[in-house]
């Protein structure tokens, strides 16, 4: 079977994701309750999960989830992991066989670390390159996640069945997000489900964005393979990029993914006019049209953005120190009834909430 | 309303359709080919079409604010109405002494009544004006 | 006595003609003649060039202009065009001049190129709801921006390139105040302006009338160096060197004696009368290490305030050519097809030289993105854009911005009859006749350039609103949306696109 | 502000229109002898013949009312007292704030030796009159005077079927122009259509026998029925004579048409006005000065500010088939240079004097489209000396004057600016 489909991934979707933000884990059946709500949002050929400070035992490992279609290609992966990390312990994901879910691959995670000590940007660096050769260069193995106290469950079938495979109920963590699939035209491949990750981010995304190519071919100038085709993976290299390579703010890079109005720019005071229309300018490929609503999971918080024109839906709620963000507000009020507010982001305005308790 | 139809010679082209289209427009028929190749009564060309060497335009009548002919007239057959000075058909002679003192020679005779440019009172731009190909006849209202 | 059969019959409706001798009036090849004695109109049909003038502007429809169908006996090899080519040689013993652009039956890749549109997964976008975006800026762009705080406040630390902003996407491209009259100059300059786009001098320098459209214009210095100096420098916008031309790669220009008015050569800085001969090569670029210092010297002289353009034809190795000019520093490199107009050109190097622009756009850009060297500079493609869809297209394959010029002359009254060379063009563009010149009223053309773009941009944003896009950055580079019929998988694959189905 | 004018002609008509064009409220009162609406002298041998007499009034009745004038129609104004402001009439007297004079001419009828019989003349509508009832059963009718009124008069009566003897006593008609060439053409033209002229020719005396008249010339006797004497017009002043109204040929006027007597303004073929191509003060018994004066007049006498433009002879006239029109002065002095143009195929005459470079003088016969050109050339006193030949030879073309030039005077006509 052809690992990367040809065609661009096209779907509709659910997306979910919360954040304690004083670091209080929950366990992974709440946002698997919150998901399976918006059952009719997906079609049973995708969902997935990503939850930040599950591995509590190895904090500063990064942790590789990986989709392997045959023993030679988890072999091939070994070798090269070796040749970068020390492999502090491996183990086969642990699931739930009853679940019966189409062409399951294997699914194994390695808790690494980098051979040499260096610093944090450049031990980033090696690890995105070392991901980036395998998922290009290693016939049947695919890194699902690659961050630190974090792991994407992901796979063919509805989200709920994913969790119960997955026994998402064994895992706490402070962050969760989720993601139900309605894709038309992926063959039932496990790496096409969503959450997309790579180092600690991870991507939900609903919707579809019609710059895709421009983004794409963007993206291949600085070193990313778009491999899978899909949204979710260039959404989640641009923040890469944007973030970690070009040191860019989250704030920052929600206005060049989606950027204001030139019209809008133009009134702005001169600074701030100078400084947006200087990174619209140059990061002119990485502006994403079509619609679409993402959340955005990294080490220490969630943000959730919406396209420019507000084309998808996206909800923020908020209860004591915890933070919702939906397509959907039944998803939340199911294991949220009271909350102490709820508003749905203007188009391009990330919602930001963080570890600390910063919820911007 | 003062109506004025002034000629911008930079762009004139010399193609002289103003006074073709000013001639269907004042026949019977109002139509070109009726007009012109059926229709037996005509009237010179209320447009004035003036060439000198490479330079050339059109003149009409310009609306004077302070129009000679109006004085010269001797059977107060030229009035302003509207802002436009027009000739009264049924009292003009013919006696020409408007044509003796119209300093752009817009006035023409025709039998024994003196017509000019009416400035297409009827229309809402002079038929002139719309149809000149190259808009060097510009059309002014005050 | 010719040997030449005329190419065109002018045919006149006796029943419709009321002898109002526009027609006589208006052809500046003579082909009508009155005679007052006979009250006849009559007409020569070998001195036709097929212009239509005549035709527009008779108010009884009274002419047609067809072509000769009497022409030599059908041949698929030897067509009547070698044919008359042939005997046009044998009596003149000269080249076969020509003007326009390739006009043979090449392959137009335009053409075997579709649009996507959204459907069901996607919503297209209502652009008379929603904002549409299509401002561009021209110019090198760093590859990071760097940011500084002060007091809290984030803001710029990245010094940026000189960029020209452009409120859509289409600016003018290179015609010379000599090619095309001043009228015709000033419509450009005057839509441009009014546009908030650009419009190029060619090399005929800037006419003083002009100065004042200054920061629409695009100053093009080209191997004759014409008009020059530094009141030019310092009043166009952006400097483009001229290395070659679509229509006629690896060819000066030549512009004769008796079109240098007397203000052409003020505006030009040559005596007028005189020949106003552009050398094929710059006689100071003679390798791209030359171009760099060229290039060099007039950032040196601007200030480093205005970006360089480098425009050179689209041939066989452009891609490299084109990684060259960005490494020499360049900030818009504008790539002119082999459909590319011009004002006169030898018709067997019009007709055989250079490549499509379709294909020079496409793999230049990618050798950019494949070197990691696209953001340093914006392409402009140019030569033989006919239409929105083809700027969509041109801008799906990668480039920032297209130029339009023969649509431009079109819009302007041209219909091609590609006798430019002539100096007699009857719509008053190619010409410096003052009888002729008058016929365009800058105020028309310009309003006719704007409504052109205009309609344009309207398209455009449909276009891009189909798709589900709503800012012209989206779609530059977006192969995706773009598909092939009719192509074989290697022009698929040099394009870059997928063949419809896929 | 009471305003007066005394007159019914188009130079009172031109004072109605200049008073009303400032002044909308004013009482106006206008005195005229004649009891009549006014009519266009020029017009007036349209009297003679019924179907006509509707084509001469100048105005129509409802002129009076629409403009506020109070007329005094068929009155005749006695004497002035312009330090008291009062008109003196026969049985009334009238105050005035602002006078204007617009009496305009009268016959002058020489008196024939020897003649106690009916002499007409033909500058009024009552002489008009007068001299039509008498036309009913006389045939034979003598003309006396080869000007505009006499040569008119006569090519009327010729072609009420009269026989008409024109007697003139200069070499031809119309010899106060001072073109020979025109008079000359005229005269075969009278002749050839079949009126008796007689040039060179003076009156001794006449004598009456029975119903016919004995007409005595220098060489012969010529028998008529009646006598019309056009011998000219002559300003009617007679009111003012024993006032201190300035007087020569006319009463005098500045360039704003005002008398040397305060408050007191005169206009039409009454007055004297200054002549720019002469440079001196002349009588022009003209339509267009007489409306040009009086409206001029009337913006003064209402408090605008009003400048005439310079006056010169003009004319437009008919003689049988010849059309012409004349303006300035032709008659040229020894320093003029003078071309002429002639066509005796399409019987077309063009005569320009030109003095010192300026247009002073033109005469187009035959073909008279556009004159009005030629005639702004003279008014403005343009140099034509580059374009002398032009304007002699070939159609007359606005775009013969310079580029510069023509601006000037499209704008200077829109925005009325002199």
């Amino acid at each position: 079977m052809n690992k990367f489909p040809r065609e661009k991934d096209i779907s509709g979707c659910s997306i979910f994701g919360l954040i304690n933000t004083d670091g209080e884990k929950v366990s992974g059946s709440v946002i698997t309750e919150a998901i399976s709500v918006l059952h009719d949002r997906a079609n049973g050929l995708g969902g997935g999960f990503s939850g930040y400070g599950i591995y509590p035992d190895y904090p500063d490992d990064y942790a590789f989830h990986l989709f392997f279609d045959s023993v030679k290609a988890k072999e091939e992966t070994e070798e090269l992991i070796n040749k970068h990390f020390l492999i502090e312990y491996d183990e086969k994901i642990r699931t739930d066989n009853s679940i019966n879910l189409p062409n399951k691959p294997l699914l194994w995670r390695y808790f690494v670390k980098n051979r040499n000590i260096l610093s944090k940007d450049s031990e980033r660096e090696e690890t995105f390159k070392a991901v980036m050769d395998i998922n290009n260069n290693i016939e049947g193995a695919y890194v699902i996640s690659s961050g630190k106290n974090m792991g994407v469950f992901k796979g063919v079938g509805y989200p709920e069945d994913i969790s119960k495979f997955y026994r998402l109920e064994d895992y706490s963590g402070y962050i969760w997000t989720a993601h139900g699939r309605f894709p038309t035209n992926t063959p039932g491949w496990w790496g096409g489900a969503h959450p997309f990750g790579l180092l600690d981010w991870t991507i939900v995304h609903n919707g579809e964005i019609s710059s895709y190519d421009t983004n794409r071919r963007y993206l291949e100038m600085y070193g990313y393979k778009c491999n899978l085709v899909t949204d979710t993976e260039v959404i989640t290299y641009l923040f890469d990029f944007l973030v970690r390579k070009n040191n860019l703010t989250l704030p920052l890079a929600s206005k060049i993914l989606a950027s204001p109005m030139w019209v809008d720019i133009d009134r702005m005071e001169e600074k701030k006019r100078e400084l947006l229309k200087a990174l619209r300018m140059t990061y002119a490929g990485a502006l994403l049209t079509g619609p679409f609503s993402v959340i955005l999971g990294f080490e220490n918080g969630i943000m959730g953005l919406g396209d420019r024109l507000k084309l998808r839906p996206l909800l923020v709620g908020k209860n004591e120190n915890t933070v919702y963000m939906s397509s959907e507000e039944c998803a939340v009020r199911k294991i949220c009834p009271d909350l102490d507010s709820v508003y749905r982001p203007k188009g391009g305005e990330p919602a930001i909430a963080l570890l600390d308790g910063k919820y911007v | 309303m003062k109506r004025r139809i002034i000629c911008n010679e930079d762009f004139c082209i010399g193609c002289r359709l103003c006074e073709v289209h000013c001639n269907v427009k004042h026949s019977k028929s109002r139509d070109i080919i009726l007009a012109y190749k059926y229709e037996k009564e005509k009237e010179p060309s209320r447009m004035t079409f003036e060439q000198k060497e490479q330079v050339c335009g059109s003149i009409v009548c310009m609306n004077c604010k302070d129009p000679l002919c109006i004085k010269a007239c001797s059977m107060g057959a030229i009035k302003i109405e509207d802002g436009t000075v027009i000739i009264d058909t049924d009292r003009c002679v013919g006696c020409w002494m408007c044509v003796m003192v119209c300093p752009f020679g817009a006035i023409k005779r025709g039998d024994k009544k003196a017509f000019k440019c009416d400035h297409c009172h009827d229309e809402e731009v002079p038929i002139c004006v719309l149809n000149c190909p190259n808009k060097a006849l510009m059309y002014e209202a005050d | 006595m010719s040997s030449v059969i005329p190419e065109f019959i002018v045919d006149k409706n006796e029943d419709r003609c009321i002898k109002c001798k526009v027609c006589v009036r208006q052809c500046s090849e003579e082909v009508f003649k009155y005679f007052e004695e006979f009250d006849l109109i009559r007409i020569y049909n070998d001195k036709c060039v097929g212009c239509h003038r005549c035709e527009m502007m008779c108010p009884t429809d009274a002419l047609t202009i067809t072509k000769n169908n009497a022409l030599y006996k059908e041949n698929f090899h030897w067509s009547s065009y070698t044919i008359n080519s042939i005997k046009k040689q044998a009596e003149t013993g000269g080249m076969i001049l020509t003007g326009s652009g390739n006009d043979k039956a090449y392959v137009s890749y335009w053409d075997r190129m579709l649009l996507d549109a959204s459907q069901v997964t996607n919503p297209p976008i209502d652009p008379l709801r929603e904002p549409m975006e299509l401002r561009t800026y021209l110019g090198k762009k760093p590859d990071r921006i760097t940011l500084k705080e002060e007091n809290g406040e984030v803001s710029l630390e990245t010094k940026l390139s000189p960029q020209i902003k452009l409120e859509t996407p289409i600016m003018f491209s290179a015609m010379s105040y000599g090619s095309i009259s001043l009228n015709a100059c000033e419509s450009l300059a005057s839509a441009a302006s009014k546009l908030g786009t650009f419009y190029n001098t060619g090399e005929g320098g800037l006419h003083k009338k002009l100065y004042k459209y200054g920061k629409n214009t695009i100053g093009q210095i080209a191997s004759g160096r014409f008009g020059v100096d530094t009141d030019y420098l310092d009043t166009c916008a952006a400097i483009e060197i001229k290395i070659g031309q679509g229509a006629k790669p690896g060819i000066g220009g030549h512009l004769p004696g008796e079109k240098v008015t007397v203000e052409i050569s003020e505006t030009r800085m040559i005596p007028s009368g005189t020949d106003a001969i552009s050398p094929a090569p710059h006689h100071d670029i003679y390798s791209i290490e030359d171009l760099k210092q060229l290039i060099s010297l007039i950032k040196e002289a601007t200030n480093y305030e205005k970006p360089v353009f480098v425009k050179i034809a689209a041939v066989h190795n452009s891609a490299a050519i084109a990684s060259g000019i960005v490494r020499a520093g360049a900030d818009v490199i504008v790539i002119d097809g082999f459909r590319g107009g011009t004002g006169a050109a030898p018709s067997v190097i019009r007709d055989n030289t250079g490549i499509p622009i379709e294909v020079a756009l496409a793999v230049i850009d990618q050798r950019l993105r494949d070197e990691s060297i696209r953001n340093e500079v914006s392409i402009v493609a140019a030569g033989g854009i006919r239409s929105s869809a083809d700027a969509v297209k041109a801008m799906a394959l990668g480039a920032d911005a297209v130029y339009i010029a023969t649509a431009a002359l079109i819009a302007m009254g041209c219909t091609l009859c590609q006798k430019c060379y002539k100096g007699k063009c009857n719509w008053g563009l190619t010409t410096q006749d003052p009888v002729l010149t008058r016929r365009l009223n800058p105020e028309l053309g310009s309003q006719r350039l704007t409504n052109l773009v205009n309609s344009w941009n309207l398209e455009i944003k449909e276009i891009l609103g189909s798709m589900g896009i709503n800012a012209i950055e989206a779609l530059r580079g977006n192969r995706l949306r773009l598909r092939g019929v009719g192509l074989t998988e290697l022009e698929s694959k040099i394009l870059g696109i997928e063949h419809a189905g896929m | 502000m009471k305003y007066v004018i005394i007159g019914n002609g188009a130079a009172a008509i031109g004072a109605i229109e200049g008073i009303r064009s400032n002044d909308k409220k004013s009482e106006i009162v206008l005195l005229s002898k004649e009891n009549c609406i006014s009519y266009s002298k020029p017009q007036l041998y349209k009297m003679l013949n019924e179907e006509n007499v509707q084509n001469i009034y100048y105005r129509n009745e409802e002129f009076y009312t629409t403009n506020n004038v109070s007329t005094i129609l068929g009155k005749t104004l006695i004497s002035v007292d312009f330090n008291k402001k009062i008109l003196l009439l026969e049985d009334d007297t009238i105050k005035y704030d602002k006078l204007l004079i617009a009496t305009g001419a009268k016959a002058n009828v020489p008196k024939l030796k020897g003649f106690d019989g009916e002499t007409y003349s033909f500058t009024n509508i009552d002489e008009a009159l007068k001299l039509k009832e008498s036309l009913v059963n006389k045939d034979k009718i003598a003309v006396l005077g080869g000007g505009l009124i006499g040569v008119k008069l006569s090519e009327y009566l010729h072609k009420m079927g009269k026989e008409v003897i024109l007697i003139v006593s200069s070499k031809g008609v119309l010899s106060s122009l001072g073109d020979e060439k025109i008079s000359q053409i005229l005269n075969n033209e009278i002749i050839e259509k079949g009126v008796n002229l007689l040039l060179s020719t003076k009156i001794v005396g006449a004598k009456k026998i029975d119903s016919k008249i004995e007409l005595k010339l220098e060489k012969e006797n010529i028998i008529c029925e009646a006598i019309v004497s056009c011998k000219g017009v002559k300003p009617e002043v007679s009111p003012f004579e024993k006032t201190e109204l300035s007087i020569d040929q006319g009463i005098k006027v500045d360039d704003h048409m005002k008398t040397n007597i305060d408050d007191v303004f005169a206009a039409g073929d009454v007055t004297e006005m200054y002549n720019s191509i002469e440079d001196g003060y002349c009588n022009i018994p003209i339509l267009p000065n007489a409306y040009g004066g009086g409206y001029c007049a009337g913006i003064n006498m209402s408090g605008g500010d009003a400048k005439i433009d310079s006056v010169y002879p003009m004319n437009s006239l008919q003689i049988f088939d010849v059309q012409m029109i004349t303006m300035g002065l032709l008659s040229s002095a020894e320093k003029d240079e003078v071309i002429t143009m002639f066509d005796s195929k399409k019987r077309i005459y063009r005569k320009l004097v030109i003095r010192e470079g300026k247009l002073i003088g033109a005469a187009l016969l035959g073909d008279i489209d556009r004159a009005g050109i030629l005639n702004n050339i003279i008014k403005c006193n343009l140099d034509v000396s580059a374009i002398k030949e032009e304007l002699l030879n070939s159609k007359i073309n606005f775009y013969v004057l310079p580029r510069n030039m023509r601006e000037v005077i499209v704008k200077s006509y829109i925005e009325g600016i002199k």
